[in-house]
Parts: C-alpha cells; structure tokens; sequence
C-alpha cells in the first residue's frame, strides 16, 4: 500500500463510514468528513515532502493477468494538484457544517463530498488507465449525487440528469479512447501508454481525440457545456469543490498527464484551440446578461476553464496547470463567497441582492478580492496565470508551438477580448451584489458565521499571493512541471511580458468601465437577442432538438416495436398452435364411416405416392 | 387360367367391398362388405399358391385363418351392434357419434 | 412335413397367460368373487413373467428340414414380452376398484384381458405374415369386448363399435396386402421375405403390399391417420381398458411393426419414408388437438397417438446411413419401456381419481392436490415424463434416444418436427399439472371432495408400482434403454 | 483427492432438501423456511470448502472431477467438476441461493405454502449447480432443463398479474430453446462419438467438418441464445419477470441467464472453434443490437420490472459481445459480467420486490415519489444497484462492460473494422442505460417529501443483501480477484480457437 493509495482509501473510507454511522448524529458525521478529509491532506503533504518533482513515486498496482489495478504516480505535477485538492476539499468540508446546517441529509451530503474528493485524488495519482477511470466516472457520479441533494426541486432533478448524462456522452468517447490506448500499447499502466501511444501518430490522435471528448464534457467546453449553468441547483459548497476548482478543472488535468500524446497529434491541439476560443469568449458573454450570482460564476468557470484548454492547446502545459491551480483558489472563494451571500439573503437571484456591503464586511472584503483575482488584476494570481495563458499564446502566434501560428493569433485576440468581457461581468456582478441601496435592513441580514466566513478568508490568502510561485524557475514550475513522461530539467518561469501585460490591463480597463457605464442602465429588461444569449445562445433548444427528442422518438419506436411486432409475434405462434389444434380438431365428429373413409383414403393415396417414388 | 383373371375378380370383390364400407349407413352392411373383401383377400391368396406351386400351401392355409378370423370378427360385430341396437335403438352407423371432439 | 418338438417352456409366456385366463374365468364362476378372478389373472402374470425371461433366445414349432420355427424368442421379443405382462398386471391391479365395484364383470374382464395379453406376449415371437396376422386379431378382438363390457355407459358400444370397424378395416386391407407379399414372393415367413427383400428391388406390387400391411399396424398403434377411433374409444372404455389398449395393444402393434420393418429391411425405401410421414403427423397432428381437450381421458388419448408418433421416429429415419438395427429398435424399446410406465402410471392416477371424485373433466382435477395430494404429485411427476420435463428424467432421456436416430441419420425435417411437438406437447401436460395445485375457485368443487364409499387400496398400489417404475428409469436409465441388451 | 466428495455433495445435499420437503407434513410448515436457509447455508459451507480446495494455479484444468458410468446407450457419464470458468458461476449460485433463502424466511410469497416453496428453490438450485459442474453434454442438458419445472410452478403459483400466462411463455419459450440447444449436442455427439466435455474441448470437437461444426453450433447457440437471452429471442423475458415472484426474479436474472452464456463458453467456443470463428461477427451484430435495444426499451418501459427485465438484455448483450471477440480479454470480461449481473440484478430484483412488497406494485404509475425519503435506506439500495448496473467504474458492474470493448478492440477473428465499428455502438449503450436508470432513479426515487412513510430495510433483508452489496464493490474496487481464478481457463479456451484461425 502506497501513501498515494492510502491518500485515496482514506476520504474514501470517511465516506463509507459516513453512510454508515453518519445517520446517529450529525457532529459524528462532520467529524468523519472532516477528519477524513484533513488527513488525505496530512497525507498529501507527506508526499509533497518527499520531493516527488525530484524523483516521482511510482507504486505498483495489484493483481496480474488481464486487469492489474491500482498503480499510482505521484510526480510534481500529482502533488501539487492533490494538495489544492485536499486545500480545497477541507475549507469546502469545514464551510458545509455552517452552510449545511438545516439539511436533513446532511451525513450522505458530507460522505458523498467525501468520496468526491477521493474519486478525485484518485485521477490525480492515477498511475494505470482503470484507476483514473474510476476516478473520472466516480466524481461524475458524486457531482450528480450533489447536484440533485435537494432532489425535493423539480430543477435540482434535472439539472442532475442533465450533468449526469451529459458528461456521460463526453465519457462514451474517454472511455472508448482509453480502450484504444490500453488495445494499442498493450498496457494499462499509464506512464507506459502515454509513451506507446506517443511514437505512434495513428493512435495518439484518435486516443487523444476520443480521450477528449470526456475532456470537454468534464471541463464543460463547448458543446459539452451545457449541463454545468443549470448544475448550480446544487449546494454552494457543491458549485466550489466540484464545479470549479476540482472535478471541471480534471478534464484539463487529465490532458496534462497524457501530454506527450497529445503534443504528437497536433491536429487535436488545434481543434482544443478552436473549441476553447468559442467557450472562452462564448461563455463570457452569457455571463454577462445572467441574473443569478452563482450562474454568472458558473458562465466564467466556463470561461476560464476555456483558458486552460487553450493553454494546453498551445503546448503550454504549465501555463495550463498554473491557470487552473489559481483559477481554483479564486473561483472557490468566490463560489463560498457566494453561498454565503445565499445563506445570508435566501436567495442568489441579482434582483434581490444590492447594498449588502455594511452587514456582510468579511464576505464583502473576500469576494472583491476574488473578483479581483478573476479579472486578473496585479498583483493577485489570477493575474499572473493568465499572463501566462497569453504569453504562450503570443509564442504560438510566433510558431512556437505544435500548432499553427494562426492558431495563435486567434487564441491571443480571443484571450484579450475575453479579458475585457469577464472584467465586465466581474464589475457587473459586485455592483449588482453589494453597492446600491441598502436592502439588508429590513430581512436582517446578518454576516455569516465563522465557520462558514474563516474558509473565505483562508482561501484568500492563496488568491493573493499564488500568484508569485511562478515567477522563479525553481517553485512552482519545477514542481508541476515534472512528470513521469517527461524529462526533467526543462521547467522554465512563467512571467508576464510587457506587450501581453499592456494589453490585458487595457482590456480590463476598458470592460470594467464599459460595465460601471452602463451601470444605471436596467440590467435585467433585455430584448429578444438578451433572451437568447441568457439562455447560452439557445444551446439548450439545439440539444433538444438534436439529441433529447430523437432519442425519446426512437425510444418510442422501440418499444411499440417490442410491444407490438415482437411480443405479438411469440402469442401468434402461441394462439396460432391453439388455432390449429381447433382446425385441426373439427373432422372428428365421431363418425366412424369418415374416419376409415379418411383412412382408406390415406392407405391409397400412399401407395400411388410410394408407386410413382419407386418408378422415378 | 391366367393369373389375371382370379386377381380381377379379387380386386373386383375387394373394391366392392371398400366400395359398400364407405358409401352404407346400415353397420350389417358395413360388415357385409368388410366379408367381400376378406372374400377378396382369399381369392388372391388362392390364385397366388397356385401361381407359386406353393408345395408348403401358405396361401391355402392362409385362407383358413382368414375365414376364422372373418367368422370371430362377425360374431363379435353382430354382439357389439346388438349391444348398440339395446342402447340406441338403431344400428345406423353415422348415428353413433355421440363420442366426438368438443369444440373448446 | 412335421413339426418336431414342442417347447413347452419356450412357449410358457403364452400359455400360461391363456391357462389363466381360463381359470380366472373358471375361478369367478366357482367363487363368485371377481377380486379372485383378479387374483389368478394376477398370478398368472407374474409366473409368466420370469418365464418370459428364461426363454430368451430359444425357439420351437420348429421344421425339421429347413430348421425354420414358428416361434422364435429373441431377446428383442423377450423385452416387448415383459413390457406387455408387466403393464398388463398393472392394469389388472388398476381395475379392481371397478371390478369390486360392479363397473365391470370381474370373470370376463380378467379372461378377456388375458386372452388378448397372450396374444400380445406371441405377436414378437412370431415367424411368419400369418401368425403374426393371426396373433394381433387375438389382441384386437378381445379388447373390443372389454371396451363394451362396461356397466352403465350407454356409450361403451359405440366406444367399441368405432375401435371394431376400424380394426376390421384395418385387417382387411392388411390382409389383401399380405396376399400381395405373398404373390410377389411367394413365401409368408420373415426369413424368406427378407432374403427375397434383399436380393430384389421393391416391385409396384411388392410396394403396394407392403404399405396395406402397415394399415393394420397403424391402426394397432392409433397413428395419424389410422388414429380417430382411439380418444372416442378410450372414452367410452373404463380407463383400465383404456389404459389397456393405449399400452399394451400398442406394444403388440410396435413388435408388429419391428418385426415388418425387419423382414423388409430391404426395401427400407419404401416403408421408412412412410412411416417417417406418418411420424411427423402423429407427432404433430396429437399434440395439436390435445392442446384443446378438456377431457382427462381424451387427452390422454391423443398424447397418446403423439407418443406413438415418437415411438415412430427411429423407424422413419432409417436411411442409407442408419440400418436397421440396435440403434433404432433399442430406441423404440426404451421408449416403449418409460412410455408404458407413465403412462399406465397417467392413467391410473386418472382411474383412481375418476372412482373417487367422478371427475372427468379437467376442470375437476383443479386442486386435487389439497384432497389428494399423492395422487396429485404422481400424476404431476407422470405428466413432466410424458412431456419430457425433469423430474421425469426418463422421459426426457428415451426422446433424446429418439431423437439421436434422425439426427444421425441426417433427416433433421423430422428431428425439427420432433422437437417442435415436444414442446407444443408440453403445453397441455403443464395444463393439466397447473391445475392440480390451483386452489378451488369456486364453492361448488366442495362436491367433488366427497369420496366414493367404494375404495380400493390395489388401484393405488397401480400408481405406486408405476412411480416406483418411471422413478427407477429415471435413476437407471439404463433399464429402460438397455433392456434388450440385458436379456 | 480427499475432496472428491464435495461437488457430489452439493448437488445431493438441496436434492434431499428438496425431497425432504416433499415428505415434510403440514407440521413442516411452520419450519420449512428455516430448514430452506439451513439446507442453503450447508451448500454455501460446502462452496466455501470447494473454493479452499481449488487450486487457482492450475484452473485452467477441471478439478474435484468426479465421474460415473450412468447411461452407456447414450454415452452419457454422470462426470463433473469445476475449473476456473465454472467455479465463480457456483459460488454465485450458492451465494444468490442462500440470499433467496434467507429472504424467504419472512417473505414467502402469496400465498404461502412455505414447503412447496421451499422444496422449489431447492430444486432449482440442484439445476442451476448442476448445469455449471457438468462435464458431459447430455447431463448439461438434463441440469438445463431441471431448473425449468421449478421456475414454471413458481412464476405460476407465487406470482403475480399474468402468472399463468407469463410461466407458460417462459417454460414453453426455453423448453424450444433447449431442444434446439439438444439437437446440436446429438450432432456433436454422433460427429465424434463422445459426450465428454473436456475431451470434445480439447480438440476432439475441432475435428468435425467445418459443416458439421456449423450446423451443431447454430443449434447450440440459438438455443442458449434464448436463455441468454439474446435479441432477438429476449421476449419470453420481461413477462417473466414482471410476473414472477421476488426469489424468482433474482434466480431467474441473476443464474438462469447465465446458463446460456456458460454454455457458450463453456461448450460451443472451445468444441466448435472453427464454427465460432465464422459466427462470431454475426452475434456480435446480435449483441450489440442487444444492447441498444435493451436500453432503448427499458427507457420506454413504465414497470420497474419490466425496466430491469430489458436492462438485463443489454446487460447480457455485452457478455454476448465479449465472447463473440473469441479472445481472451473478451471471454474473461463476459465471465466477469455473467458474475457481475447476477450479483446486481439480483440485488436489483430483491430491492424492487422489497418495494412491491411496500407498495404492492411495481407500475411507475402506482408507485409514490421519492422514496428516498419515505425509506431512505431502501432508496439509498435502489440507487445503489441502478448504478451498479448502469456501469459505474469502481462497482462490479463496470469491469465487464469495458473489458469486453477492449476485447472487441483486438479480437480475434479477422473482422477487426467491423469489431471496431460494434464497440462505438456498444459504448454508446452505456450512455443509454445510464439514462434509463436515472430516470428510474428521478421517477421512483426523488420527488416532493412524502405524506406517509414506508417501512425501511428489515433486518432479515439486510442480512441477504449485504453479500450483494460487499460483493459488488469489492469486484468493482479489485476485478482482479476475480479475473485471476477465469484467467487461466479461459486461456485454454482460447487456445483452443485461435487453433482454428487462418
């Protein structure tokens, strides 16, 4: 047993413990998660300790013959995810005994985050193609569960179905991809795949291409996207952890560990390009006309996720990794920030927040300086991750990379304009919630308690200064740079550079002004075109009309068919025997004249048969 | 005499006689007829021990049984239609159908 | 030309059957009791029995100058022998109930019933067209009789009358088609015919002659289309008689039929797409119509036929690659064996309960399992080996034999007809069994759970002995399907 | 060997158990289910022995072989054993039999009668133990149709709705099943002259003509194509279940099914090689159409049941699939699957008859809402087993589903595209179950609080699902445990076809 084994059996055992027990009470419940959740982090501190960028720690999985199982890998790039995941898991853990007070499944709420968190440490260390599967689907599984916790909401119903199955059709492709890597190379062990599979162009763009059709579901990128928006019917906490530091941010992670496939089939790279320019920019702007504090975060996860695929299209794996261990921090303190907000008021619609800086000052102070960090304003992480997006978007543009400079040119124009428009909905959105009249008094509402607020203010530590790990070669880079498949040694800084920097600033500039401009306008009276955009540009129609309904009509051809021509063929042949018994029964009379007529008849007709058989 | 003429005039008998089975209601008759073919049979056997010289005589001795049999069967008819004609009041062979498949 | 010996203990089988039918006559007249009649049939049968078995492989009413006999005893006749004294002891043992109760004239039945068992025991052994013609009128004429004896059934007449004129028919036209083997060849004995059968092809004669003796056989045997006569018959008789004829006056018609085909093995083009035919129709044609009785003993007459039909199979798929030989008679041997078991086992489950309950119709077996629940459970266990369901493994095993001949032989039209009457015969078994553990639905069956005050233990001793049969072959297959071997 | 009494044993020990209630008077009543759970805990000691016994390092040869001359006119040996293919079928036997016992306890169904029930499972069980330890054709197929009586009188006489109706579909449909299914074995046996299943294994069969080989396995798979079942002859399937009674339903899925796809690894793939290799594609076609049909239809359902009853036919489609691959990885995934689908239908059919027996019905329409909240527990199982079984990574029900499209990746006749092409349709099943079980799940699971509350989970009922419930992770977390023990039989399988490529 391997710590990086133990670091996922342990969450993973709080959670079947809080099935368990977790009913008899709730601290006992609490307790569990907590604990379980602390110590994964224990343990994966330990294994930070243990220099695995230096050396990764493989372990050996168990079993032979056709599936060995459990391999793990833990290199600098696995520990240092599993420990903002472990980070994150904890503060949301801890967060949920406040936010979750008045839930009467609070114990399979917990136990279920808790096996999230071990579903997800499970693809980080993944070190054979069968673990990360389990990971995937399991936190898949735990997103659904969480999704639809107050499954007494109509919404809250669907919108799980919807994450569930949506994700569901990006895995068909994961799962057939890694099929193909596992039938390819022979191996189920991953680092030895991802080697395999990179020498041979064939099998690396289709394992790659089917392999990220489970990306772009997980990740929400278009036009798997749909189902993340409508996923916010899940608690707060849910939308932090799973919705977008950890389970969205996996499609991008899992990319990252097979890298070197990726990287040798360039024609993938360039779709990644593509796809994300259209989420990036696409989802930016349905954030902007959304009326829902935590949809319009759930548009910008979008959006942002859309920046790490970008980065990883662009070969720029650490610049990838950077924006999402960054975006991690920042988008759960705002989500936290905004479950707070929700726990406070009652309610996440814009129209009924406004004013509420005076009675929420610790919520206020923590979810600006998430926006902040959202925006990407100097000096807070957010600002220097997505410099680092864009400066390997400018080398792109150069032919730098796999892909075509052309490729980079897009990415580039698409970041900046994306700038601009994610600094109006951050602008937008803080106006909407917090400045204005004071609405606070009369619902007394009151800031939330230290539970609930302590998590903000310790996640915004790493908004702030995250950002710095990367400006030396030897910190962040090294760690997350080294891995199993690749050489060491190469890990290089990722600072912003002066033309990416003046742009980005100006984009921010321009965005933010365009939203307090606009401020006074009514936000929320919007035409058709409004409408249509609020709605993901009618992405949900299309579904409908492409999937949902074709599938429910040849659900129904199906079972008439089984109904009417299958089943009824199997009674045919039955009511048929017993017509033709009846048919079959209506010469006997009981004349005994017919019968030997009938007999006679018989003996005659054979012999003439029989006659002319002998003659021919 | 050719083999022929004996065999025509069995084949003859023999016809007549599933002739009269199939076409009479009344069951003596029946019966009658079921004699002329026997009658037919023992015709044939006869012509065909001549035919073969038969020195063992088969079809001769054949025929004796077949007398027998004719006799035992009459007896035995002739009871079970009495038995018939007690019950039923009538030995018209297509009356008797009280046994018969039901329609279910 | 004499006859040199006579074996008397060769020819035992046969005459002690025939003594004892005699004295059992003799023994009611002097007693007046028709159990004791019973009796004597009864002891008969059981000494005949071993007797049978000792006189494997010999031979008597033998010609001195060309060492041909009259009466040969080979261990194919030795089986159908003991299949034909067994059952017919079980249908003696079936009949008590009616004889104490006066159904049936005890003297008369017993004699009846063993002068038509002595005739069933000589059919196998027999050499020649004309003693074999003569044997199977000794098993006919009696059972007519037997049909018509019963008391109270206004319709036992025409019970018997159907069966006689079918059986004169049948005769007649038998005997016009052995008249024409006969001018064809010129010799009646089976060794002669087969020599001449093998040096010669088939003539338009010979073929005509050779399918009017089927007619007989068929008629024997109740096969499609010699059959109509049987569900009419078996209703009208008491079911002993039924079970009778169904069992033991088919055994005789089988023996007739193996000893035929032998002689013209040679000529096995003409008789075995026939018989195959007729197979296929009897299979088919028996388990259709009984799917539509509602009668205990009509259906039981038409799975009847169907059975014959499978007993037929073998014969009809002898081909160029399957001769006739052990493969197919030791087929139709174990068939015959479990067939003679669960059936008779059917029919006295069937006869006990028609005593008791007066039950007739299905309807009436309807939760006969909570009035009586061995009768049910054996009747269950009966109907699952006729449809060659397990537990009745033995039933399941003799189709599989059944079956191996057509498949071996290539002729799979007749295998797939086979297994498609298995399974449509299934149904109606399941019926029935269904219905024996049906709670009573309505008020009105209370009446049919009086019981007759006339019992008798001997016709459940019919059952048992049957269970113990069919559950024995069950276990050892190898009695039923090895039996000849054995003998 | 000392222990060549065990496999004997545990066939002879419910086959007394079942005469014994047979003779049991009405006084048995009162104790038959007991002694049922005694007789079922017994056969699953003596599986427990049969598994400590075995030696995993040599399952791939038949082990515990014990053999009887029995019926010499139709060369048929009373000759079992188990190896590694059989042995996980036994022990899942044992294991769903014990469970039914121990559910039967409280829950005999209407109306009662506890020593004919009882005596039935018995009697099923000696069928369903018998079909996977026999070594000889003929005495496969009598074990094969053993288990059919006993199913027919407890469809028709504990079910419900349809009983009659559905009993006789059910008997009728496998009884033509299994003659078909005998036809073939009397070609092979009079080909080769033998009935003796390992020796015709190892190459004896192969020696047939091609035609032969052909003709033998058409009609050994159409018939155990309907006790799989295969689309599309699936139809005896849904009736049964719905009709059928909670024990019924979870030995009908959970065993009987398997029965079909046993035999075709166990007898067709390694007798017939040449055959198998020209049929493989087209049963792949039937299977993969299986499995989109199956899932297609269950969407379309409005019976639990009947939603289950489908789903087993994609389920077993999948099996279906990994065999056609004729490899190894696809034989040990429809090994695994066969296992994997008992445990969770089984489990599936228990959970669904403890609602019917709540709620009196397993119709959408007269189900209440969310019975997460009127019983959590039960709710918290029905969803547990929905997942199962729509394939959740990490549960049993997964393992076999992929390894059979990675069997289809590579398999090991010649029509790769074709496999290729069948895998994509096939993965695409996954995604469909996963929509009829959340449905399922959305329908009958969640909804506004309820008014009233349903009894939760009983103690006897924990007690006989538990093992279900650990067995299911335990092979989702470590398939290995499993694969281990077929892995190496399934290699002689193998070996044995890849003799017959080109």
């Amino acid at each position: 047993m391997t710590a990086a084994l133990l670091m996922v059996l342990v969450p993973a055992v709080a959670a079947l413990l809080g099935l368990l027990l977790g009913g008899m009470s709730r601290p006992l419940a609490a307790a569990i998660a907590v604990g379980g959740t602390a110590s994964a982090l224990g343990v994966a501190l330990y294994l930070a300790l243990l220099e695995p960028w230096a050396e990764p720690l493989i372990g050996t999985g168990f079993g032979e013959g056709t599936l060995p199982l459990g391999a793990t890998v833990v290199d600098g790039l696995a520990s240092t995810v599993a420990l903002m995941v472990c980070f994150v898991s904890l503060l949301v853990q801890i967060y949920s005994i406040g936010y979750m007070r008045e839930e009467p499944r609070y114990s399979s709420y917990a136990a279920f985050i808790s096996l999230f968190t071990a579903a997800m440490l499970a693809v980080v260390v993944a070190g054979d193609l069968l673990l990360l599967v389990i990971g995937w689907e399991v936190m898949g599984l735990c997103s659904y569960l969480l999704i639809g916790q107050r499954w007494e909401q109509e919404e809250a119903r669907r919108a799980a179905v919807k994450a569930f199955l949506v994700t569901k059709i990006g895995d068909i492709g994961f799962i057939i991809g890694i099929v193909v890597l596992i039938g390819a190379t022979a191996t189920t062990l991953l680092p030895d795949a991802v080697r395999a599979a990179a020498d041979d162009p064939t099998v690396a763009t289709v394992a790659s291409g089917l392999i990220l059709l489970g990306v772009l579901g997980k990740s929400a990128q278009f036009p798997l996207h749909a189902w993340l928006p409508d996923a916010m019917a899940g608690p707060s906490p849910v939308s932090a952890l799973i919705h977008a530091a950890t389970m969205v941010a996996a499609g991008v992670y899992v990319v990252a560990r097979l890298y070197p496939m990726y990287l040798a089939a360039p024609a993938i790279l360039t779709a990644m390009a593509v796809i994300a320019c259209v989420t990036m920019l696409g989802a930016a702007v349905i954030a902007v006309v959304q009326d829902d504090l935590k949809r319009v975060l759930a548009w910008s996860t979008v959006s942002q996720l859309a920046y790490m695929v970008a980065a990883l299209a662009l070969g720029a794996r650490d610049a990838a990794i950077f924006h999402m261990l960054s975006h991690a921090f920042s988008k759960a303190l705002l989500f936290l920030a905004a479950g707070a907000v929700i726990h406070a008021v009652g309610s996440g619609a814009l129209r009924e927040l406004g004013g509420l800086r005076r009675s929420m000052p610790v919520t206020f102070i923590t979810m600006t300086i998430g926006l902040l960090a959202l925006v990407g304003v100097f000096p807070l992480a957010g600002f220097f991750s997505k410099e680092s997006v864009l400066v390997a978007a400018e080398h792109a543009a150069h032919g730098d990379a796999e892909v075509a400079s052309w490729v980079g040119w897009t990415v580039l124009v698409v970041s900046i304009l994306t700038i601009a428009v994610t600094a109006a909905y951050a602008q937008r959105l803080w106006l909407l919630t917090w400045s204005g009249p004071r609405r606070d008094s009369s619902s007394g509402v009151r800031e939330v308690p230290a539970v609930m607020f302590v998590p903000l203010v310790v996640l915004v530590v790493p908004a702030v200064v995250f950002g710095f790990s990367a400006l030396e070669r030897a910190w962040l880079p090294t760690w997350i740079q080294a891995t199993v498949t690749e050489p060491l040694g190469t890990a290089e800084a990722l600072r912003p550079e002066v033309a990416t920097v003046v742009l980005s600033v100006v984009a921010v500039i321009v965005g933010a002004g365009a939203a307090l401009v606009f401020r006074h306008r009514e936000t929320f009276a919007r035409g058709r075109a409004g409408s249509f955009v609020a709605a993901g540009f009618g992405f949900d129609a299309v579904y409908q009309g492409l999937v949902v309904r074709p599938f429910l009509v040849v659900v129904g051809w199906v079972t008439a068919f089984d109904r009417s021509a299958i089943q009824r063929s199997v009674s045919g042949v039955g009511v048929g025997t017993l017509r033709a018994g009846s048919l079959l029964q209506r010469p006997y009379r009981g004349d005994v004249q017919r019968y030997v007529s009938s007999a006679v008849t018989a003996v005659v007709v054979a012999i003439v048969v029989m006659l002319v058989a002998i003659a021919t | 005499m050719h083999l022929s003429l004996p065999l025509l005039l069995s084949v003859s008998l023999f016809g007549i006689g599933v002739y009269g089975l199939l076409v009479r209601r009344n069951a003596i008759l029946i019966l009658m007829s079921v004699e002329l073919m026997l009658n037919g049979v023992n015709v044939s056997l006869v012509a065909f021990d001549v035919y073969w010289a038969d020195v063992l005589h088969a079809g001769q001795s054949m025929v004796i049984f077949v007398i027998t049999i004719a006799a035992a069967e009459i007896g035995l008819g002739l009871a079970i239609l009495l038995l018939l004609f007690r019950a039923r009041r009538t030995i018209a062979i297509d009356e008797a159908t009280e046994l018969h498949e039901e329609a279910s | 030309m004499t006859i040199q010996s006579i074996d008397l203990l060769t020819l035992s089988p046969t005459l002690v059957v025939a003594v004892g039918a005699l004295l059992a006559l003799v023994a009611e007249l002097v007693t007046g009791r028709g159990q004791v009649a019973l009796g004597v049939g009864l002891t008969a049968l059981v000494v005949a029995t071993p007797l049978a078995v000792l006189a494997s492989g010999e031979q008597t009413l033998c010609n001195g100058a060309d060492a041909a006999c009259a009466y040969v005893v080979s261990p194919l006749a030795v089986a159908l022998q003991l299949i034909v004294l067994v059952s017919t002891a079980v249908v003696l043992l079936m009949a008590s109930g009616d004889v104490s109760d006066g159904t049936i004239p005890g003297g008369e039945f017993v004699f009846l019933i063993l002068c038509s068992a002595s005739g069933a025991v000589l059919v196998p052994a027999t050499t020649d067209l004309v003693t074999l013609i003569v044997a199977l009128e000794v098993v006919s004429l009696p059972t007519f009789a037997l049909v018509a004896l019963r008391r109270g059934e206004p319709r036992a007449a025409e019970a018997a009358l159907k069966a006689f004129i079918f059986s004169i028919v049948s005769v007649a036209v038998s005997l016009y088609g052995i008249s024409l083997l006969y001018g064809t060849t010129g010799v009646v004995s089976f060794e002669q015919l087969a020599a001449a059968a093998t040096l010669t092809d088939p003539t338009p004669l010979g073929t005509a002659g050779l399918v009017m003796v089927l007619a007989v056989i068929g008629f024997k045997i109740a096969a499609v289309p010699f059959h109509a006569w049987a569900p009419d018959t078996y209703q009208g008789a008491t079911a002993p008689v039924a079970a009778y004829l169904s069992v033991v006056s088919k055994t005789a018609g089988f023996a007739a039929l193996l000893l035929v085909t032998w002689t013209f093995a040679g000529w096995s083009e003409v008789w075995a797409p026939v018989v195959g035919v007729l197979a296929g129709l009897t299979m088919l044609i028996g388990n259709a119509v009984a799917l539509k009785q509602r009668h205990a003993v009509r259906l039981l007459a038409w799975s009847s036929i169907a059975q014959a039909g499978y007993i037929l199979v073998p014969l009809g798929a002898v081909t160029s690659s399957v001769v006739w030989g052990p493969e197919v008679t030791d087929a139709v041997i174990g068939y015959l064996v479990a067939y003679a078991a669960m059936n008779l086992g059917a029919f006295a489950v069937v006869s006990v309960v028609a005593r008791r309950d007066g039950a007739e119709s299905l309807a009436d077996y309807r939760g006969l399992a909570w009035r009586s629940p061995w009768l049910a459970v054996s009747l269950a266990f009966f109907l699952a080996s006729l449809a060659g369901l397990p537990p009745g493994l033995i039933g399941l095993l003799v189709k599989v034999r059944v079956l191996v001949v057509p498949v071996d032989a290539g002729l799979w039209w007749l295998a797939v007809v086979m297994a498609v009457a298995t399974v449509i015969g299934l149904a109606y078994y399941l019926v029935w069994a269904a219905l024996l553990f049906a709670r009573s639905e309505t008020a009105d069956d209370e009446g049919l759970t009086h019981r007759l005050a006339v019992r008798s233990w001997t016709s459940t001793v019919a059952v048992a002995v049957c269970v113990a049969l069919t559950v024995a072959f069950s276990l050892a297959p190898s009695l039923a399907l090895g039996l000849v071997d054995r003998l | 060997m000392t222990s060549s009494w065990l496999l004997p044993a545990l066939l002879v020990v419910p086959l007394l158990g079942a005469l014994a209630m047979l003779l049991a008077g009405r006084g048995a009543e009162r104790w038959a289910t007991w002694f049922g759970v005694g007789v079922q805990s017994a056969g699953l000691l003596l599986t427990l022995l049969v598994m400590a016994q075995f030696s995993q390092t040599q399952s791939g040869s038949m082990q515990m072989v014990v053999e009887h001359s029995w019926i010499p006119e139709l060369l048929v040996d009373f000759r079992i054993g188990v190896d590694g293919i059989s042995l996980p079928l036994v022990v899942l036997t044992s294991l769903l039999g014990w469970c039914a016992a121990v559910y039967a306890v409280r829950r005999v169904a209407e109306p009662g009668r506890a020593r004919a029930f009882v005596g039935l499972l018995l009697l099923l069980q000696v069928g369903m133990l018998g079909t996977f330890m026999a070594l000889d054709l003929i005495l496969f197929f009598l074990f094969f149709e053993v288990v059919l009586a006993p199913m027919w009188f407890l469809i028709a006489f504990w079910g419900s709705g349809e009983r009659r109706r559905s009993a006789n579909t059910f008997i009728l449909y496998t009884v033509l099943g299994s003659v078909v299914m005998l036809l073939g074995f009397l070609v092979v046996i009079v080909e080769t002259g033998s009935a003796d299943m390992v020796a015709l294994a190892n190459g004896l069969g192969a020696q047939m003509s091609t035609s032969a080989q052909l003709t033998a396995a058409l009609l050994i798979l159409g018939g155990l194509a309907v006790k799989t079942p295969m689309w599309p002859l699936h139809t005896w399937l849904p009736d049964a279940h719905t009709a059928a009674p909670t024990v019924g339903s979870v030995l009908l899925a959970g065993v009987l099914l398997k029965m079909g796809t046993y035999g075709m690894v166990r007898i067709v793939v390694p007798t017939l090689p040449d055959a198998m290799v020209s049929i493989a594609p087209y049963l792949a076609a039937f299977a993969v159409i299986g499995i989109l049909y199956g899932a297609l239809a269950s969407y379309g359902q409005d019976d639990l049941k009947r939603v289950i009853a489908f789903s087993s036919v994609g389920h077993m489609g999948f099996v279906l699939l990994g065999i056609s691959t004729l490899s190894v990885v696809g034989i040990n995934a429809a090994l695994f699957g066969n296992i994997a689908h008992g445990l969770i239908t089984g489990l599936l059919f228990f959970v669904v008859g403890g609602i019917k027996q709540r709620t009196g019905s397993t119709a959408f329409a007269d189900l209440p809402r969310s019975l997460y909240a009127s019983a959590p527990r039960l709710g918290f199982l029905l969803g547990f087993a929905a997942v199962a079984s729509l394939g959740m990574p990490g549960l049993a029900g997964f393992w076999g589903e992929f390894l059979a499209l990675v069997g289809a990746y590579h398999p090991l006749v010649p029509e790769r595209l074709f496999y290729r092409v069948l895998l994509v349709l096939a993965a695409m099943g996954m995604v469909l179950a996963a929509a009829y079980f959340l449905k399922v799940l959305r329908r009958v699971g969640q909804g506004p609080a309820p008014e009233t509350l349903l009894d939760d989970v009983a103690t006897d009922e924990w007690l006989s699902w538990t093992p279900l419930v650990a067995l299911i992770v335990i092979l989702g977390v470590a398939p290995f445990l499993l694969l281990q023990v077929t892995e190496p039989a399934v290699r002689v399988v193998v070996e044995s076809v890849a003799g017959a490529l080109p």
